[in-house]
This record gives C-alpha cells, structure tokens and sequence, in this order.
C-alpha cells in the first residue's frame, strides 16, 4: 500500500504509545498520532489534553486543544489548573507528547520566537503547556517535520527544555521527568546518545538515505553504528489513520 | 450580589481604560460578546491576561485597546499565528503592546492562587526554560522543608474578570460546564466580575458538585445569547471550526482586518458577529 | 491500574507496618470497613493522618495501631471528645500516641500540595495562633513579591490512602459525590491507595465535571456494601447520628471498648459494624 | 413569652446576622443561631459550612460539620481545599462565626487543652477551621456560655487569635479581618474596646445584673458607660427557634 512520507511520521509516532500508558497530549501532529494509535495497537492508551479533558476518545482529531469532542468522550473534565497541578505536576502523566517550531542537538525546543526576544523576526505562540510537560512527564516524544528551517544547530530560544544548552540540565535535577527520549520526523526516528544526550539517528524510514536526513539537519548529526530501517505503515494503520482525517475533514468543514 | 444588566451598561460600569482584564474560556465559552462590547466602548490601555489569547484577543489589539499582554500561548488553536498580536509585537501596529509571557501551567497557578487571595503562586516549573530570563515577574524560592527550588510567580488579580457561562438563575448563580478552564478562578480573583451566559432559568439542574458560582460572588450578569460564538458553549452551539481557520485570511492584512471590525464589531449592536 | 481486590487482600497488600496512612473522608464516607481491616489485621506503628479524626481513628489509636497523629480537628462532631485518643494522648493508653497538630486550612492545603506533587503549601495561615510554637513543621516564608509573611508546611504524601466512595465501574474509575472533602486528594497524593465502594456498576452516569478518579489513578477497588457506615454515603445510606452519640459511652471505659472492638471488629469478618 | 437564657442566647447571636451577609459557620451554638437568621430576619444571608457545601439551607440542625442535609439543601459542594482556598482565604466570607472552650479579654480563643501542651489535663478536639476562619473573615462573631471556666484571664493556649496576649497582635498585619467584633453569650454582649481591644459588656440581658456577669469572667470585666439591655426574644423566634430543635430531635434521635 502506497502512503506518503507524512503518513510514515506519523503512524511511526503512533507506534511509540504503548498501550494502557498515560499520555499528555500536544495539538496537531501528536494529537493526530496519539489518536491513530488508541485506535489501532493502543485501545487503552489514556488521552489527556491540557483543557482538562481526562481520558479522552475523539471520533474526529480536534482542530483545538479544547474542541467540545475531547469533553464530550472524556472521563471526566477538570479544570486547568487541576489539570496542571494534580496530573501533570503530581506525576501521573507517563509520556508528554510534543510539536515544536525549532529543534537542535540536544532536543531543546523553541515555540516562542524566530530572532531576537526584544525584536523578534518572527513571533511564534509561546509554550503554552510545553515547558512543564516537558519536565513532570516521566519522558517525551517529540514529532515534527524534517527541515534545516526546524533542526537547527541551537534554537533562537530555549521554550522547552530538552538536555539543555550543553547537555546536561537535567543532570541532579530532582523530581524530573527523563526528557525527550525519542523524536520522530517524517525521515526518521531519533534518540539523544545516553552519556551525552546529542540526538542520534536510530533508524530511516523506508527509502531515506543518510544524506537526505543529513540535508535536512541544522548540524552535522549522528547515526547510530546499527542504523534500522523503520517498520512500513500496515495497511490498517492507514486505512485508520486516512478515515479518521477523512471524519476530520468533513466535520470540520461541515461547521457554520 | 449580582445585578442583571445589559452587557452595554456592564462593561461600561466596570471596564476602565487603563484597568487590567482578564477575559477567560479555555477555548471553550470564550466571551466573544464581551471582548466586542469592550472594542465598542474604544476602551484604551488595557492589560489584558489571558492563558490563550485566541481571536478575540487578536481583535481586542487590533482595534488598539491593549497596552499590555500577559499570557501563556497566544495562536489561533489548530489553524496558526494571531496576526494582529504579532503585527503589534513584531511592528507596533497599531501601537506597541508590551508582553508578559508564561507557560500555561505557572499562568493556571495564578490563576489559583489569585482566586485563593495569595500573592504568588509556587510551582514546580521553567526548569531549564529561558522565560525566566525574559520576565522577570518569575522568580524561584527554596522549599523550607526539602531544599527544593520551586518557581513562584505573582499570582493574576484582574481588576475586572469577562466570562461567558451557560446559565444563571434568577438570583444571579451561574453554572459553567464542560471545558472549565480557569473561568471559575477568574471570577474569584477578580475586584469585578462580569459573566455573560446563553439564557436565565428557573432552575439550573446542576449536580451536587457541578461548577456553580453564586450570584454574591459575581457583579454583574448580562444574557448573551450565542455570546461566545463562534466559539461554542456546550450543550448550546458548536465551535465554528471554519471562521477559526477564515480569521486567518481576515487578519493577515490591516484593512480586511479594519472592515470586518467595522462591519462585525463596531456597526453590530450589543451582539457578538 | 486499579485491581479489584477482597478488602481483606488490600490491606494485606498495601498497608505495612510502620506505614504513612490517610484515612480520609470529611464527615461523609468516612472509611469504616477499611479502617475495620486495618485493625483485624493488627497493623502496629502507623503515622495516620486525616483532617477530622473521629470515630474510626478512636478505634484505631485504641486498637493500638498508631504511633503518630497528624491532625487538625480531633473529636465526635457534635457529641464531645474522642475518649481513645484522649487516653492515648493524656495518659499513653494503649501507648503514647505523638501527635502533629495543624489547623483545617493548614492540611486542606497539604493535601492539595501533596496531590499536586509539590513539598510544601503555602498559605496565608496559623496568623497570631500558638500552633507554630507546638508544631515545628509548620514554618514561614515571605513572599518574592511582595514581602508578606505566609504560611508553608510540608505536603500531605501518605504512603497509601483508603477512601471510601460511592461506586466504581469495571474499569476501576471511581465516583466520589457530595461531600467531597480531600478524598481526590488523598488518593492522588498517595503512593498506593485503596478505594472501597458501594457497588460495581456499568455507567458511573457523572455529569462532565463530577469528582471522577480514574482506575489508572488507584491500586486497589474493593467492595464494601455500607462501607462508611455509621458514618453515611450520599445516595445511599444516611448518617447513623444515634450511634456516634452512643460511641460516647462505649468509648470513654476501657473495657467496653475492648468489648466493643471484639464484637464487632475482630470477630465481625470483613464488613463494617 | 417564657424563655431559657440558652433561647436569650441563640437568639441574641442570630440577630447580628443581618440579611445577605456571607457567614461561614461553626457547628453547635453558632450553627443553631444562623439557621435562626436565615428563618427569621435573614432568609438570605449566605451559609457556608467548612464541608464544601456552599450556601446551605437545612431543614434540621446538622450534628456534624457534614451531615448529608448540608450538602443537599447546599448551593454547589466544593472540596475542602476549594473551601479554604477560594472562599475563605480568597476573601469571600464577611463573618465568621465560632464558638470556643476558652475565651480571654483579648478574645483570643482555646480549643486545643487545658494544661500545658506537652502534657494536658483535657485534651480539646484542637482548632478546625478556627485559626484561618478567625483571620480571613471580614469579622468574627463569638457565642458561648458564660462562666469562669469559660471565660479566663488567659487562655491556657491561643488556638485561634482574637488581639493577642497584649490586643496588639493584628495591628499592621497585611491581609487579615477585623477580628472578633461581638461575644454574645447567655448572660450578656460584648465588644473588643475600639482601642486597646479589651472585651467590654454593652448590653446585659433582661434581668441578668452586672455582678451575675463579673462573677461568671475570670477577670475583672469592664462594662460600657451606656450600658442597654439585650431586646428579649421576640414570640416568632423563640416558636422558630423551637420548631427548629424539635425537628432537629426527632430526626437525630429517628435515625438508625
């Protein structure tokens, strides 16, 4: 079955979840692969938005944070600052699922701004609830596209963090989560070295070559001694995933 | 004690320039009524807070009312950048506005411990973020107990806090249900409060621990029917997904943007578009 | 994931000698049956903790299960003492029981604080009260911002908490209703804990923002029919007034209430008296 | 009409409730008075009860802080940490009414032990809601009996401020109420003197003479220049006051 580079992202990112874990979950990409995998391998993977809706079940992805769909199939619905500090800050959430505008070696993220703070080229929308999510999940996925625009050497502005400037922020952090422990592009999978925290190429997806990867990466990055080669989207993941964008589509065209 | 009044009279009694506003809903039940009301009545100066300024506080610094912003992540949600707040930050059109910046989880903390009556807020958070170095109004503490240095930051007491809710009843008590966001803690942390709801009802049919705030701790109430349109109010009207993604184009350029104000806003009554 | 185990294996499972255990329950669905199983199964050097310890904590410092009390308001409301606890602190019967003395505001706080996964709260607290020279976890720090003198004592983060509430569905996912006074929180901010319920249903049929707490967020779901009872559950059974003014008498004589605790403790199976 | 000098009492207190006023309210004493305001003179003044149950409207007395009636006559219910947090400490009660076991000149009440704290001679049940009640309520009323045993020169431990060991303690202290402003007992009212905070008799009940009142304080109580006389019950409030308790008996005592 033919399916396109961004399909692979995100099916690969879905595949991350693992059933019955807790996961916070960002807008856009993430959102879209947290949902593909509830509804293939992960049935009992729990869904929590930062709008306060808790195990949530969407029929269609919501184009906000807080569409009426993620109240209306929740558990329950919190409000915000529960929601931050009962189950984000309280360490109930396993895995934080993150987009970001800019990434670099060390998994740092930056939504805030292109330039200079006072200045900026341009002014992106801020953390909102990455910084923390990034911090108290007991670790993170990253997905976003793969371009010299988004990996770049060091982010304009360090949003969120990753292993900081050097590495090394977390180091003797107490009550910290893992950080980012893997990043999935729509050319390949990555994961920060364990000593140095640098991101290291894991595997390409099907077709990818190292240079590509390479020319689309801010900074010379590594690849892991074993490269693998992603697994290939199944023909359910993406007849899952082009219904549900399908569903998607037409309810949110459908609205006056 | 909650007085009934029209949103017109409401925002002019409690809404001053220069006064500091927090106009809440968690993408949901966002008081779009009442940010026109407030651009209606040219109010000037205004720091506004808000977790995520979304449309409405696009338009509220459009039409030139806000001279501060505190917030957490200002985008227009699934669809992209808030183009009058960046043309504001990035050129000063159509005068500067000055940005205090958060993340959601310290801005939902001050939310809380302004409704609590406390000055800060302490959290576990901006660990290896660098808002830290760009507001200062984020400090760290020492725990007493453990050592462990925890963020503080002020917490929000708005002069003035605008929501929208479902329903009050008769005596002014109001239910807001569904997406909850910090409405109820915006309410409690402000000197006035000004809730606009869908409909007045005899009864609110609330459960016994449903988000009911009593009519002694609001100001005033105003009927606003469709008021947070074209965010939705659950139970009511859905979120117009496809204005989201239209205000885009709308407020890409400064005189599609200044049209459709005169046309939605200015030149349409007490009602929201 | 919560288990769905006997009370019996719960507390077998999860409760350990020497252990840091909340029993909460703010007047309504106080947890008799598990504190019941507690004593039976003669659990020695407890530090208990719990806002208003009343008669199930009377029957456990009597018991001789407790080597601590961290407390705020200790008594049979609206009857008069709490005769074990006072044997216990006046004169060391069945031993010395330590105690940490705080005030409501003080431990609402710290469970809210535990639950939010932070070590201490902050509060505008224990102004001009003799607490602070008796209590030496309770400390003060001065706001950042504006230099006021608050409050601070450590979290509330028991080792496990048992709470009972009205009922559970097959997924584990608990309905608190009513009163819910820091049930949620206590289980939150706990390492392990046991929830006893009413009943097992197919639909918690909650409004969408009742007190959930979903199954992930609990270890063990025991059943346990009038499980608060004399205490009450909302929708269920009411408060059996009659007996916590009867536990007055049983209380204050050593022997009936050794008598009573053989009765209907030790040789009364796994059910509430 | 005949009357007991706990009536005098009960109805003396609910009278300083005047209608609309937001009151967080203690058990026993306290409860009994403001279920009388609202029945009587108040039928809207605002009870709030430390369980969560907000604006509450029972038919019966409740025995306990939490008795089910509370919650089902309430408003809404919040947690106890919502209590404490927004309604109390957020500045949203304008009285607070409590009773005590020990009360002193400068009003400062006991409720934790007689004797010395490491070593009681009673141990009371301790301070509840007092401490905050006392400090973050606009105003606190007191009610209690009136004897030596309850009123003494110094309390043997401040549970819950009134104006401290020296009626200093709340001046220039941010943030904090104005304290207890009546003690209406069974034999009189008092106020704290503007100035040095000192409790001053300003009105004797009926028949009750100042010497019953000096021989029931342990100190030496002063007794304002324009001494009135408490108004007497009136034939409705003390049928009110009476219908209430009688419900109230045959419900405690009907129950199983």
């Amino acid at each position: 079955m033919e399916y396109t580079s961004a399909e692979m992202m995100t099916v690969t990112a879905a595949k991350a979840l693992e059933n019955g874990m807790t996961c916070f979950v960002g807008i856009g990409l993430p959102s879209e692969a947290a949902n593909l995998a509830r509804l293939t391998h992960a049935p009992d993977v729990v869904l929590i938005y930062e709008s306060g809706t808790l195990q949530t079940k969407p029929d269609v992805l919501p184009l906000s944070i807080g569409d009426g769909e993620l109240c209306e199939s929740a558990l329950t619905t919190v409000s915000v600052p529960e929601m931050f500090r009962y189950w984000l800050q309280g360490g109930k959430i396993d895995v934080g699922f993150l987009g970001t505008a800019q990434i670099d070696r060390y998994c740092n993220l930056n939504t805030t701004l292109i330039g200079d703070y006072q200045a900026p080229k341009v002014r992106l929308p801020g953390g909102g609830g990455a910084p923390e999510i990034a911090t108290c999940a007991g670790e993170v996925f990253i997905t976003l596209k793969h371009s010299k625009r988004t990996f770049v050497d060091q982010v304009d502005f360090i949003t969120t963090l990753g292993f900081g400037r050097d590495g090394k922020a977390r180091d003797g952090v107490p009550n910290i989560g893992r950080g980012p422990t893997r990043v999935i592009t729509d050319l390949c999978v990555m994961k920060p070295d364990p000593e140095t925290r640098e991101l290291v190429v894991v595997s390409l997806h099907p077709g990818v070559t190292v240079e590509q990867v390479q020319d689309a990466t801010g900074w010379e990055i590594r690849f892991a001694e074993q490269l693998d080669t992603t697994p290939m989207p199944s023909a359910n993941e993406l007849d899952v995933l082009r219904d549900l964008k399908a569903r998607t589509e037409r309810k949110h065209a459908g609205e006056a | 004690m909650a007085e009934f009044l029209s949103l017109h009279d409401a925002v002019a009694r409690y809404v001053e320039d220069g006064a500091t506003v927090a106009m809440e809903g968690f993408t949901h039940l966002i008081p779009f009524a009442a940010g026109h009301e407030v651009i209606r009545q040219r109010k000037r100066d205004l720091t506004l807070i808000r977790m995520t300024p979304d449309l409405v506080y696009d338009q509220l610094i459009g039409a030139g009312c806000a001279k501060k912003l505190i917030f957490s992540w200002g985008g227009n949600p699934g669809v992209g950048s808030l183009h009058r707040l960046r043309d504001a930050v990035e050129k000063g059109w159509p005068h500067k506005v000055e940005i205090f910046e958060h993340s959601h989880a310290a801005m939902a903390c001050a939310f809380e411990a302004g409704a609590a009556g406390l000055p800060l807020a302490v959290l576990r958070g901006y660990v290896g973020s660098e808002l830290p170095s760009v507001n200062d109004q984020i400090k760290f503490i020492e725990c007493p107990f453990t050592g462990e240095r925890l963020a503080a930051v002020p917490s929000v007491r708005p002069d003035v806090s605008l929501v929208h809710a479902q329903k009050a009843d008769r005596k002014g008590n109001v239910l807001v249900e569904g997406i909850i966001g910090v409405q109820k803690e915006a309410i409690l942390a402000a000197g006035k409060s000004i809730v606009t709801v869908e409909e007045i009802v005899d009864d609110l049919e609330a459960g016994p621990n449903a988000c009911v705030i009593p009519g002694w701790a609001i100001d005033a109430i105003a009927v606003a029917e469709k008021g947070a349109y074209p965010s939705y109010a659950h139970g009511y009207y859905p979120r117009n997904n496809r204005f989201y993604k239209e205000w885009d184009t709308i407020a890409r350029d400064r005189d599609t943007f200044q049209t459709w104000l005169d046309e939605n806003v200015f030149n349409a009554g007490g009602q929201a578009q």
